[in-house]
Parts: structure tokens; sequence; C-alpha cells
């Protein structure tokens, strides 16, 4: 079923790049020799506990910590009067009303969420911090709750940050073409009145933590950490805790999981530093998974309201109107830039050329929202998929064809979207085809047929997904123009080491993306030497000469960044190395190869010089040159190509690829009870070059298996008090390996004209699979009265209210014909 | 979570308010109850353990009379702290009927947080009507007692 | 009790779990905790013959036991077993953060069933969590183990 | 995870486990631990002695009773166990296949049938399939032994008629006599997840059983369904037209994953396929 294309004239496909190399990271991980952070040890270390907060919203009446210090073997404890002693609140992104919001490591004064830390209790043991923590007496006096962003903005409304005037992060109103203008060129209008996608994260199967030391004598911290975004977090620490930036030394090796989801453990990273300093001992702290799925890192709920969208009589759609409200809980540790991270994707893949969208994010006593994979755009682009497929239902056209004749076109690209963003390359209709081949579209009616014999509803669905990646955070502007943020950097070394060991040095976080694996087969064919003589440090350190203000592992970036700042540096080592060779044979650069690990003068192959020799000369043996010989260590910083955006028009472009996925599922409804079952399933991915297809595929199939389970079970639910009712695997059920449908993957790649390897970023998936089971579901449900999903979150009582009550959704659709 | 329902007592609303609205007679109906001090007439304390089987709950609860008009309603606050639970219930009773027969509705709205709100939260509405069953029935016989008593002298 | 072959003989509180035995008694970090309920299984570890969750089990209550962890699998000289070797090749892993515990499930399955069906496969990996992979490469990569007959 | 401080003993008899059940305050029974285990490492309730059965093997056979009508199920005896005996599978392979669905191997490896029906959890597979088959629970304490039914036995919620220092033995079954079909039908949260309704019916010669997972503290008997089905009628429009107003009858709790409403609903739905499945199997 894999198709390869190679029309661009990027990197020639190379003896590794392109192959399915078995990963290096494997090794140690299947033989459990992975570091992962709750694995590093300290003597004498101390355990950490956090007391947090039973209620949604209270203030804190007093804090008495005298028992738990009475008890032997606690070592001590830290509240929120000492933090705001000791550090500043972190720096916002957000600009007023937003930017007024004061967050500090514990909550100072007040809670604003259950689950909230409160106190920091260390000790001995675990167990022991644990119960020390049961000793510490907090007196709150309950307020109102608010768990609902639509209502966070009425007058009065129960207000979290006082300083803030009320519950408003950031509003803005995004509009692009001339909105008016086609609502009066169309034929017909179609009104949603209210559209909602779901809270939810990707809970990755280590939660947070951290061993922390800190030395005296320099003032530094160390952190082992599994945190991703590492630059990030330092530069909400540093000023923060009133220390530069190189006190703080952030060290990862292996990290369980991160999808986003851990990029925002500053708060907690700085309760370690403070105890660590405090007590004069190592900080170990493991967050449990109720802990982690009460405060860590939910995903952006967002409502539509009062949509509504312009469709000619032939179907093209003209463009839209629409108010986002967005949940970002109750602390802005990494927004309001969802308020501006959708618009990457603001037209999905769509030609409509006329938006016009209201922004409104607030904020609620519910756990803090972070970035989680397909990060603010899949909402967006769920959205629009929403929209393509109630228009086609409510106007009687085909979801395949509507899709067909709107979407941009490959004679298109590079395409230029109504908000000034580029589609680099893509043929989003040969990767439709290819999924409903896959799904066996063709065949539908049929299975519709024999599912009815059985008493089943049947439906195909579709979901079409953009994965934008390599972010140009000159976008932040866009939401707050005082920002001094732009462009994007990543930063690889490669160096030819004494005995010519190739070492690699990233400055990515990863987190099972195998980057240890595509760096090498990059290197190795750059250097024309073998994969496995590629060395590839593992994690990271911010210590390494290897980092940039930007380095993580995030926004679908690495194939681009990471691999280009590993392509540079790997191109000036290869140049180092002929070069140095040509010093040893008196020869002219020209007339020397890398081949077969040896530098060696193209024709006369006994003129050959290992790499062991080339690592030498520099670095042992490097007396006597007329010129000094190359140094063999080479590092390259890889900014990718961006314009500051236009902050009046909000346009420019805000990412540098864009992979395209395309997902069909077919799924079956028992009309009985609600009960939704994907029975097929097929994924088809566009990343342009891929470097490892194996790794491609596996990306698509584990970002499948996250949609499906937001699309049916997964769910942070909120009761009206705040509490959160789905706090660990019991209730908030993932798939396991029954849930899992036979899965069908496709590919084919448009490499990207824009990167230096022809690669786009690729991995978040941009949450195909919600938007495509959704689609499913209201395709199954038209046999039955005609529900239409208004919901990204599908579980079967919701199912079950659309089939007994298909009426109240299809009455929150209005048409107005010309 | 709301809870509510109407309980038929074979007894007077006088009797069956005096019951209701002595503090200690309350205590005698709630389930594992193990200390019982009364504050002042509108505060009284209990400390309980309540039955859940897997070992009991234990729970230091403040009882804050609200609102009542003799015989025929009370409502009252009840706050409740134990290691991993903290509760906070608000309640009410209106009592009804003629002679030797009271309607008595009854309504409550319980909130449970903490570990055990969050773990049971599956469990906990059954338990809660259970521990509301459990109530009821010694509500009945107490009732019973204090007519007998009453008719005794 | 004894662990991979070697004899432990500690002193614990009875409040210790296996999990936390393993990992901060004797080191064995390989075997990890996923969650605080019992339900991911990425502390997965072989009692006897059967797949465990060391996470619900006290320490105490393994006293005499046997216990095999995923240290145990691979050869000294570090030699992987077939299985290992399999998720090597079927891209069976990501972060992982499962991997140990899919290891112990997958590997205490084929002891009892040497050539599992896939449906037998996800059956043994119900009681394990990944977060990265959708499963499908786990689950051909352990049927792949049986249809070559080599554990 | 972070257990409070607990004593634990191991006891090697049953009579030295009663004891040690009936001596100490707050002392529970440890049996496979999957759930105990769990609430425990949420503090969620905190016994100050674990009396671990893992050493009573007495506790861990599946036999017949004497008069071979009963298969006696140890207290200890765990699902892994109940899935391959060959008893069960004689005498009442539902046990079997409903063991087969618990959870997951690891939990099945572990997890016992008495400390699943002690448990009593709703949304828990023995009570309502026990309580359908019409099992009785053996209860041993320091003054001897007794019989429960299950009516009698499930009383709420993580409580049963064992009370505090008393030990469930054993469970017995009536074996199938040939005629009899077992079904067990329901709504889960994912393959082998936690139900959210569940029912269990058994037809016989004696007429039909079906018994109510996750609507209340306790398994519910259909009992009025039970009763319109007497005639022996078991056609789908029977069953159906039987089941009409059971769903309405009861008071089911709501949660997260279904409201009153809606799981009185599946119970309902529930109850009709268990009935059917059943009716089929009892065909032979």
């Amino acid at each position: 079923m894999t198709a390869i294309e190679t029309e661009a004239g990027t990197l020639q496909k190379g003896s590794a790049v392109g192959q399915s190399v078995p990963r290096k990271e494997d090794g140690r991980l299947v033989q459990g020799q992975g570091v992962f952070f709750d694995d590093v040890k300290r003597k004498d270390m101390g355990y950490l506990h956090f007391v947090r907060s039973p209620y949604a919203h209270a203030t804190i009446e007093s804090i008495d910590v005298s028992a738990a210090l009475e008890m032997p073997g606690v070592y001590g404890t830290l509240t929120g009067d000492e933090v705001a002693i000791l550090t500043d609140p972190f720096f916002q992104i957000a600009a007023p009303p937003g930017g007024h919001v004061k967050d500090y490591a514990l909550a100072v004064g007040k809670v604003r969420y259950l689950g909230e830390p409160v106190v920091a209790v260390v000790a001995e043991t675990r167990e022991l911090a644990r119960t020390a923590a049961e000793y510490v007496m907090v007196e709150y006096e309950p307020l109102d709750v608010l768990v609902d962003a639509r209502a966070a903005l009425a007058d009065g409304a129960p207000v979290l940050h006082e300083e803030c005037g009320g519950n408003l992060s950031y509003s803005g109103v995004w509009e692009w073409g001339d909105v008016d203008a086609a609502f009066a060129e169309a034929d017909h209008v179609v009104s949603i009145g209210e559209l909602h996608f779901d809270r939810f994260n990707s809970t990755p199967l280590e939660c947070g933590g951290a061993l922390v030391e800190y030395n005296r004598g320099t003032g530094q911290w160390t952190m082992y950490t599994n945190n991703q975004f590492p630059g990030f977090a330092a530069i909400m620490m540093g000023p923060a805790m009133r220390v530069g930036l190189d006190k703080l030394r952030i060290v990862t090796q292996d990290i369980g999981g991160g999808f986003g989801n851990k990029i925002t453990s500053h708060p907690q990273l700085v309760v370690c530093c403070l105890l660590a300093r405090k007590l004069k001992r190592a900080i170990q702290w493991t967050e449990w998974r109720t802990e982690f799925h009460q405060s860590m890192s939910h995903g952006n709920e967002r409502w539509f309201e009062n949509t509504e969208v312009a469709v000619k009589a032939d179907g093209t759609l003209l463009g839209f109107r629409t108010k986002a409200i967005d949940d970002a809980g109750a602390y802005l540790r990494y927004e309001p830039l969802g308020g501006v991270i959708w618009s990457q994707v603001a037209a999905g893949m769509y030609k409509w050329r006329n938006i016009w969208l209201e922004f409104t994010q607030a904020m609620t006593n519910k756990a803090p929202v972070s970035p989680n994979r397909g990060y603010s755009r899949m909402q967006q682009l769920w959205f629009t998929e929403r929209v393509i497929d109630i228009v086609a239902q409510t106007l009687d056209f085909d979801a395949v064809e509507i899709r067909r004749l709107n979407f941009v076109q490959p004679e298109d690209m590079a395409y230029e979207t109504p908000n000034g963003c580029v589609y680099d390359s893509g043929d989003y209709p040969r990767a439709m085809d290819m999924a409903l081949e896959l799904i066996g579209a063709s065949d539908i009616e049929t299975r519709r047929a024999e599912a009815a014999s059985r008493g089943k509803l049947l439906g195909l669905g579709i979901g079409s997904t953009l994965d934008s990646g390599t972010n140009n955070f000159g976008q932040s502007q866009l939401i707050n123009p005082e920002l001094q943020f732009s462009g994007n950097n990543e930063v690889a070394t490669v160096k030819l080491d004494i005995f010519g060991e190739v070492v690699v040095t990233l400055g990515t976080t990863p987190q099972g993306q195998g980057h240890e694996t595509t760096a090498a087969q990059v290197v190795a064919d750059i250097l024309h030497c073998d994969v496995d003589v590629v060395n590839v440090r593992v994690g990271h350190d911010s210590y390494w000469n290897s980092h940039a203000g930007f380095s993580g592992t995030y926004a679908s970036q690495f194939a681009v960044t990471g691999l280009s700042a590993v392509k540079g540096a790997a191109d000036m080592l290869a140049g180092q190395m002929v070069k140095l060779a040509s010093m040893v044979f008196q020869c002219p650069e020209e007339a020397i190869e890398l081949a077969d690990g040896f530098a060696r003068i193209k024709d006369n192959h006994e003129a050959a010089l290992p790499f062991m020799a080339l690592g030498a000369i520099p670095n042992a043996n490097n007396a006597g040159f007329p010129d000094d010989p190359p140094t063999m260590n080479c590092r390259y910083v890889y900014r990718p190509p961006f314009d500051v955006p236009d902050k009046e028009r909000k346009f420019g472009n805000l990412t540098l690829t864009y992979a395209t996925q395309i997902h069909a599922c077919v799924v079956e409804i028992d009309p009985e009870t609600g009960v939704t079952e994907v029975v097929d399933y097929a994924a088809v991915d566009d990343c342009g070059v891929r470097i490892n297809p194996q790794i491609v595929e596996g990306q698509v199939m584990g970002a499948t298996a996250h949609a499906i389970g937001a699309a049916l079970w997964e769910s942070f639910v909120y009761d009206e008090d705040g509490n959160l009712l789905t706090p660990n695997f019991y209730d908030y059920h993932v798939p396991h390996a029954l849930d899992m449908p036979p899965l069908k993957t496709g590919a084919f790649e448009s490499p990207s004209p824009f990167t230096p390897l022809g690669t786009k970023g690729m991995g978040e998936g941009g949450g195909g699979g919600i938007h495509c089971i959704c689609s499913g579901i209201q395709d199954a449900l038209r046999a039955a009265g005609g529900a239409i999903v208004t919901d990204s979150h599908n579980p079967y009582h919701r199912v079950w209210e659309m089939l007994s009550h298909p009426e109240r959704s299809r009455e929150t659709i209005e048409v107005t014909s010309r | 979570m709301n809870v509510n329902g109407t309980k038929e007592l074979e007894a007077s609303r006088e009797v069956v308010w005096s019951v209701i609205n002595d503090p200690a007679q309350m205590a005698g109906l709630m389930p594992g109850v193990e200390g019982f001090e009364i504050k002042d007439e509108r505060h009284w304390q209990a400390k309980v353990k309540v039955p859940l089987g897997l070992g009991g709950l234990k729970m230091t609860i403040d009882f804050e009379k609200l609102e009542e008009r003799p015989p025929e309603f009370a409502s009252m606050n009840a706050k409740g702290k134990g290691v991993g639970a903290l509760m906070n219930m608000t309640t009410s009773f209106a009592l009804s009927g003629e002679g030797d027969h009271t309607s008595m509705a009854w309504a409550a709205d319980v909130k449970i947080a903490g570990p055990v709100g969050s773990m049971g939260q599956r469990v906990l509405q059954p338990i809660i009507n259970q521990q509301v069953e459990n109530v009821l029935t010694a509500l009945e016989v107490k009732v019973a007692e204090a007519r007998a008593a009453a008719e005794a002298t | 009790m004894e662990i991979n072959g070697t004899s432990y003989e500690r002193d614990v509180p009875a409040s210790l779990l296996l999990v936390h035995f393993l990992r901060d008694d004797l080191d064995l970090t390989g075997t990890h905790v996923g969650c605080d309920t019992g339900s991911c299984g990425a502390c997965t570890v072989q009692l006897g013959d059967e797949a465990i969750k060391s996470c619900c089990m006290l320490a105490v209550q393994a006293d005499g036991a046997s216990i095999t962890t995923v240290e145990g699998l691979a050869s000294d000289e570090g030699e992987l077993t077939p299985l290992q070797q399999s998720f090597h090749e079927y891209h069976a892993l990501q972060c992982g953060y499962c991997t140990p515990g899919m290891l112990m499930s997958a590997t205490a399955l084929l002891e009892k069933n040497p050539r599992p069906s896939e449906h037998e496969v996800k059956v043994a990996l119900q009681g394990n969590i990944c977060r990265c992979t959708g499963y499908w490469n786990i689950i051909e990569a352990v049927v792949a183990v049986g249809e070559k007959g080599t554990r | 995870m972070l257990l409070r401080e607990v004593e634990y003993a191991r006891p090697a008899t049953v009579e030295e486990a009663i004891t040690l059940l009936s001596e100490h305050d707050g002392a529970r029974a440890l049996a496979g631990g999957q759930t105990l285990v769990n609430v425990m490492k949420a503090r969620a309730a905190s016994p100050d002695v674990l009396v671990d059965l893992a050493d009573l093997t007495e506790l861990r056979t599946i036999s017949f009773s004497a008069d071979q009508s009963a298969l006696e199920i140890g207290a200890m005896v765990t699902n892994t166990m109940v899935i391959s005996s060959s008893e069960v599978e004689v005498a009442r392979p539902i046990l079997a296949e409903v063991a087969a669905t618990i959870a997951d191997v690891q939990i099945r490896n572990r997890g016992t049938v008495g400390g699943n029906v002690c448990v009593n959890d709703p949304t828990n597979h023995y009570p309502p399939l026990l309580a359908a088959l019409g099992a009785t629970f053996t209860i041993r304490s320091t003054s001897g032994e007794r019989t429960a039914s299950a009516e009698e036995f499930f009383v709420g919620v993580y409580v049963t008629a064992v009370s505090e220092g008393e030990l469930l033995t054993k469970i017995s079954v009536p074996t199938r006599k040939p005629g009899t079909g077992d079904a067990m039908a329901g709504i889960t949260l994912g393959a082998h997840g936690t139900y959210v309704a569940s029912a269990v019916a058994t037809v016989s010669s004696e007429g039909v059983r079906v018994a109510l997972g996750c609507v209340s503290s306790v398994p519910v008997r259909a009992m009025v369904m039970e009763e319109r089905l007497a005639g022996g009628d078991l056609s789908e429009a029977a069953v159906r037209a039987a089941a009409e107003g059971l769903a309405a009858s009861l008071d089911p709790p709501s949660d997260v994953h279904a409201n009153a409403e809606y799981r009185g609903h599946l119970a309902e739905v529930s109850a009709v396929r268990a009935v059917l499945q059943a009716a089929e199997r009892a065909k032979g």
C-alpha cells in the first residue's frame, strides 16, 4: 500500500535514511535499563509529598505544619507563604487582563482547583511523607465554584484571580477575507448552535517528577526530571527564583511519554529547588496517577458558539463565523498561547477564504491546561471537520465529495491560507482516496446492510487533519504584542573523537520518538558510515553546549528542527573530514570522498584514512601541520526561515510544514444501548520525506489510539463543586489491547520544499481519529433519527441520548437558503 | 449529591419532632458513633466511624442547627473532617400529618471531597443511600420508643 | 525471597508494596509504576510462573516466593530473549515505560502458550496500558515469536 | 502507592486466622488484595492488621459436596483457578466464562472469588452471578460455622454478612442440571472493563432467575420479570414483554458513565439479553 514519491530534489536517499532501521534506544529499554527520573537516587534524599487542596475554590485561612514537623523522620515543609517571599510570580505570557495573574509554585492565600499543591512535606520515606502530609492542618473557607467557561464571563460569576478583575484571560477577533461578502454570496447559510470539544489529555504512563540537588558552593541546582521543554521551564523558573539560567541544570535521560503534558512542570520543580536549598539534601518528588489527573496539564476544552457557514449551491464553502470559548483552567501556565496556535490551521484543509472567529479564553476552577498532543489545533481541525459533516448532512451533500470539492488541491501548493500560513506541499484528495480504499469504502453499503441484519447501525467516518509543525514563535506576538519571541531554533553537535567515534549531541528531549536512531541515520548517510558507529547521546542536558532557547521536544518539529540541525552539523563535520584528508594526502579537497567509513582519494581507494585517524589527528596528534587541522567538533544551529507576523492583520506564516493525515473508520452502534465500537480503521500519513518509516507509522498508530480514547472513553469530568470524577484509570478509561480496532496504515511522501531534508514535523496527528469517529457516529445515526454529533467526546450515554432524542441536536442546526 | 425521600412514621408530629430535635437522640441514629459532645444549643459534635466494610472511615462531624419551626421544619448543616475525606451536608426535614401519623419529607445535599470522594465516586451514592436507610430504620425505632415513653407517662 | 535467581533477605515494613521494594530497596528499577489503582500493568512481574502486578501486593506477601523481573530476562552478557528481540524488530516500544510490564505479561503467556493467536495475545496484554504505540506492534511482536517457535 | 502503617500476619490455619480476626479490632482479611491493596493505596480505608489468608490451602480447593449437588469453591480460589478448573467446566461453566472477563490476567491470577464477593462492589461480576445461581456462603467464626443465602450475604457496598471476627470459607454453587442455561450480559467500559450495568440469568425447568448488578448496593433480583416468565415462554417477544417496566422499578445510582435513567435502561436491556442467551443455552 505504501508508495514513495521523490519528485522534489532534496536529500538523495542514502543507505540509512528512508529505511526502517530498528531503534538504537530499544536495547536498554527492553532490558529495563532505561533511566527514568524515578530511577535516580541520592544518599539521604528526602521524599517530597504535596498537601493538595480538597476544594476547587477556597481561601486558605490558616496552615499549621507543626504536627507534621514533630514526626520523627520528617525533614521539613514548604508553604505558600514561604514561596511568596522566596520567589516572584511566574512570568505571564498573557497581556492584561490575563497578564495580571499571580501564579506561584504553591497556592498563596487561595486555592483555585481541586488538587492544587498547598504545602510540600519532605520526609525520610515516601510513605512517611504522605502520612506527614495528612498531619498538616489547613483551614479553608470554601468559595463559589466555577466549572464552566461559558459562565465564567457572566456578571456575578465567582472570580478566580481578583487582580484580573474577572475571569477573562484573553479575547480577540480574528478576521480574514471579506466575510460579509461571502455570506451575501452564499446560497445557503448553515447555523450551528453549539459545538463542544472535550477536556482530556494524553496521560503519559509515567507521571511527573524529579530528583533535585543543590550545590551551596556554586549556587547551582541540578534537576533530573522528565520535563519535555527545559528551555521553557528555565525561562519560567529563573526569573521567579531570581537566579540566572546557568544555575538551573536540567537533565533528562529516558522519559515515559510526554505528549506535551510534561511541558509545564516548572511550579513543582521550583518547590523541589527551594526545598533542596532549605533542607540541604537532595529532594525526590514522584507524582502519582491521581495527582497527575487532578493537577497536570489538561487539554484545552473549547466551545464554538453560534457558528454560521456560507455555502454555495454546489457545495463550495465560502467562509464561516464562530465564537470560540476556551477553558484555560485555574492558571495560565502556557496559556493563552492556545489563543493563537489554533490559527495555524484556521481554515483546516479547505479553501474557504473568509473567516471570522472571536476567541475568548476564560479561567475556571479546574486543573490548568497545557499543551496536549495536537495542542489547540485539533480543536480547530475538529471544528472544521464537524462543520463539513454537518453541512453535508444538512444540505444533503456526500461527505466525501464535499471534502474533495473544498480541499486545497495539490496544484495549489504551496498554498497561502487567508491568514498567511503556507501549506508547503501535499495531496489531500490522494490521501483521502487511499484511506477510503484501505477501509473498503466502496463496499460500505453492503456492510451497512449486513450490520443492520444484526441489529447494528454502521457508519463510515472520515477525519482529515493537518499536522502543523515547527512553530514560528513570533505568533505569540499576535496575542501579546509586547512579547519578544519570534522564529525558532534547534542545535546539534556532531564530533569525531580520538578513536574515531562519531558522537552526536541533540538539544531535544525525546520521549519515545526515536531521536537517537533517526539522527544516527542522517549522520551515517552524510559521513558514509554505518548507523551503528554513530553514537547519539542519550537524553538532554542543558549543560551540554547543544541547547538553544527553543530546544525541546514538542509541537511536531524534530524531523525539521532537530534533524536539520543534525544535518547541518554533520555536513560541517564531513567537510572537515574531507579537508583534513586533503591535508594529509596533500591533494585538493575535490579529490577526496567519504565512503565505507573512510576518507579516501576517489580514484585511489588504497589511500584511505579510517575515522580513527581522522579523529586522532586534531585531538591528539596535531603538531606539524602547515595550517591548523579542523577541530572535528561541529555545532550547528538550525533556524527555520520565518518573518515576524503582521500583528495588525494577524497575518503571517506561523509554522514551516504541514503534514497530512487522513483517517477513515467504520463504527457500529448498538441502537439499544448506544454502545459504539470502532470495527475498522485506516490512517494515511504524508509527512514528506520519512527518515524512518517504521517510526512514522508508530507515531500514526499511537496518535490513533489516543484519538479513539478521546472520542469514546477519555474525559476529565468535573461535578458542579469542582470535584474531578475521573481521577484515575478506573473511571478515565484509556484504550487497552482488546479495545483497539484493526488498524491499517498507508503513506506517501510529498517532500517539503522548505526544509533541508524534505521532512515535515509529524507525530501529533491533529486529533484525526477524533474527527473521524465523530463523523462515523453521525453517519451511523442517519438511519436512526439523524442526530448531529456536536461533541468531540461521545461515550455510550451520549450516543444513547442522540438515539433517544435525535431532535435535540438537530434543532440546534438551522439552514437559511436563498 | 442530592438525596431525598419521604418517610411515614406512626407517631404524632410532636413525638417525631422531639426525636429529631434532640441531638442526643440524633446521635443514636447515626451509624458508628464513638463519641458525642453538645457544644451549645445550636452546635454539637460527633466522632463517628462510618462502617465501610474495608475499614471504618473515622470522621469528626460538627453539626449546626440552621433553622427550626417546631413542629414542622428543621434544617442543619454537618461538616465532617477525617483523614482522606471531607464532608459537607445540609439536610432538612419537613413534617406533616394528622394525629398519630407523620409524613417526614427529608432532603440532603451531601458533598464529599478528598481521596474517598474521588476514589469512591462510583460507590458513593449506594453507600450514602445505604447509610440513609440505616438512619431511617433507626429513626423508626426511636420514634416508636419515644411514642411508647410518651404514652407511658 | 528469590528474585531473578538470587536470594534476598530483608526486613521491611508490612506497608511496603512489592514494587517499591523492588525499585527502592533492591534498585531493580526496570519495574515501573504508571498508576495508583492497579490498572496499568507497568509494574508486572512474574510470581512463580504467573504474571502479577507488583503494586497490588505487599512485599511481605512475597516472602518465600520466587519472582522474575524484566532484569531477569536477558542473559548477563546482554543477550536478548527472542521476545525482547522481537519487540526491537517490530518497533513494539516507543518511550519504553510500559515495556518491562508488557514483556513480563507476554513472557508468562508464551510459557503457557508458545503459539498464541492474536486474540490470545490481546487478552494476555489487556492488563498493560501503553500510551505510545497503539498496541498493534506489540501484539504482532508477541505473535511473531510464537510463529517462529522461539520464545 | 504509599500505604499507611499496618500490621501483618500470615496464619497457617483457618482457626488461627479467625482467632486473629476476632482478637484485633480493625483487622481485615487479606485475600488476593486486588481491591483491598488499592483501597489502602488511596488511603480510603486503613485496616490496622492484615490477616493474609495465602497459606490457607484448604480454602484454595474446588470440589463437590458430598451429595454432588453443589460445587464448593474455597474462598481463596483465584479467578485463574476457576477458569481452568475441570470441575467448574463440568458443573457450572458460566463461572469460568465470567471469571475470564474479570479485569485482566494479572488481576485474575491474584484475585479470589471470596475477595470479590466480600468487597461486593456493585460493579463486580460475582455478586449478581452468585445471586442468580442461588449460591450459599459458608462463614466461620470462633463460635462455629453458619451459611447464608445470597440474599442474606450481600448487605451493602463493601459490607456483607461476614462480620468482624468472621471468615468466609467457601461458596457453594448448585451444579447445573440438564436443561439449565446460564448467561451474563452487560455493558462494560471498554473490553473486560468495569461494568456499567450487568445482568445474570439462569433458565431451568424450575423457572427463570435474573439478578442485576450495578443498580444498587447489592445484587437485585428481577422478581416481576421472573414471575412473568414462569410460564416457560422464552421467545424474544415474551422476554421483552416480561422485562417491560424493569428499568422504572429500579433506583440505580448515577455516575460519570451513566445517569440513573440510562443505567436503569441498560439493566433492562442486559436482563433481556441474559435471559435470551440463557434460554438458548438451556436448549443445549
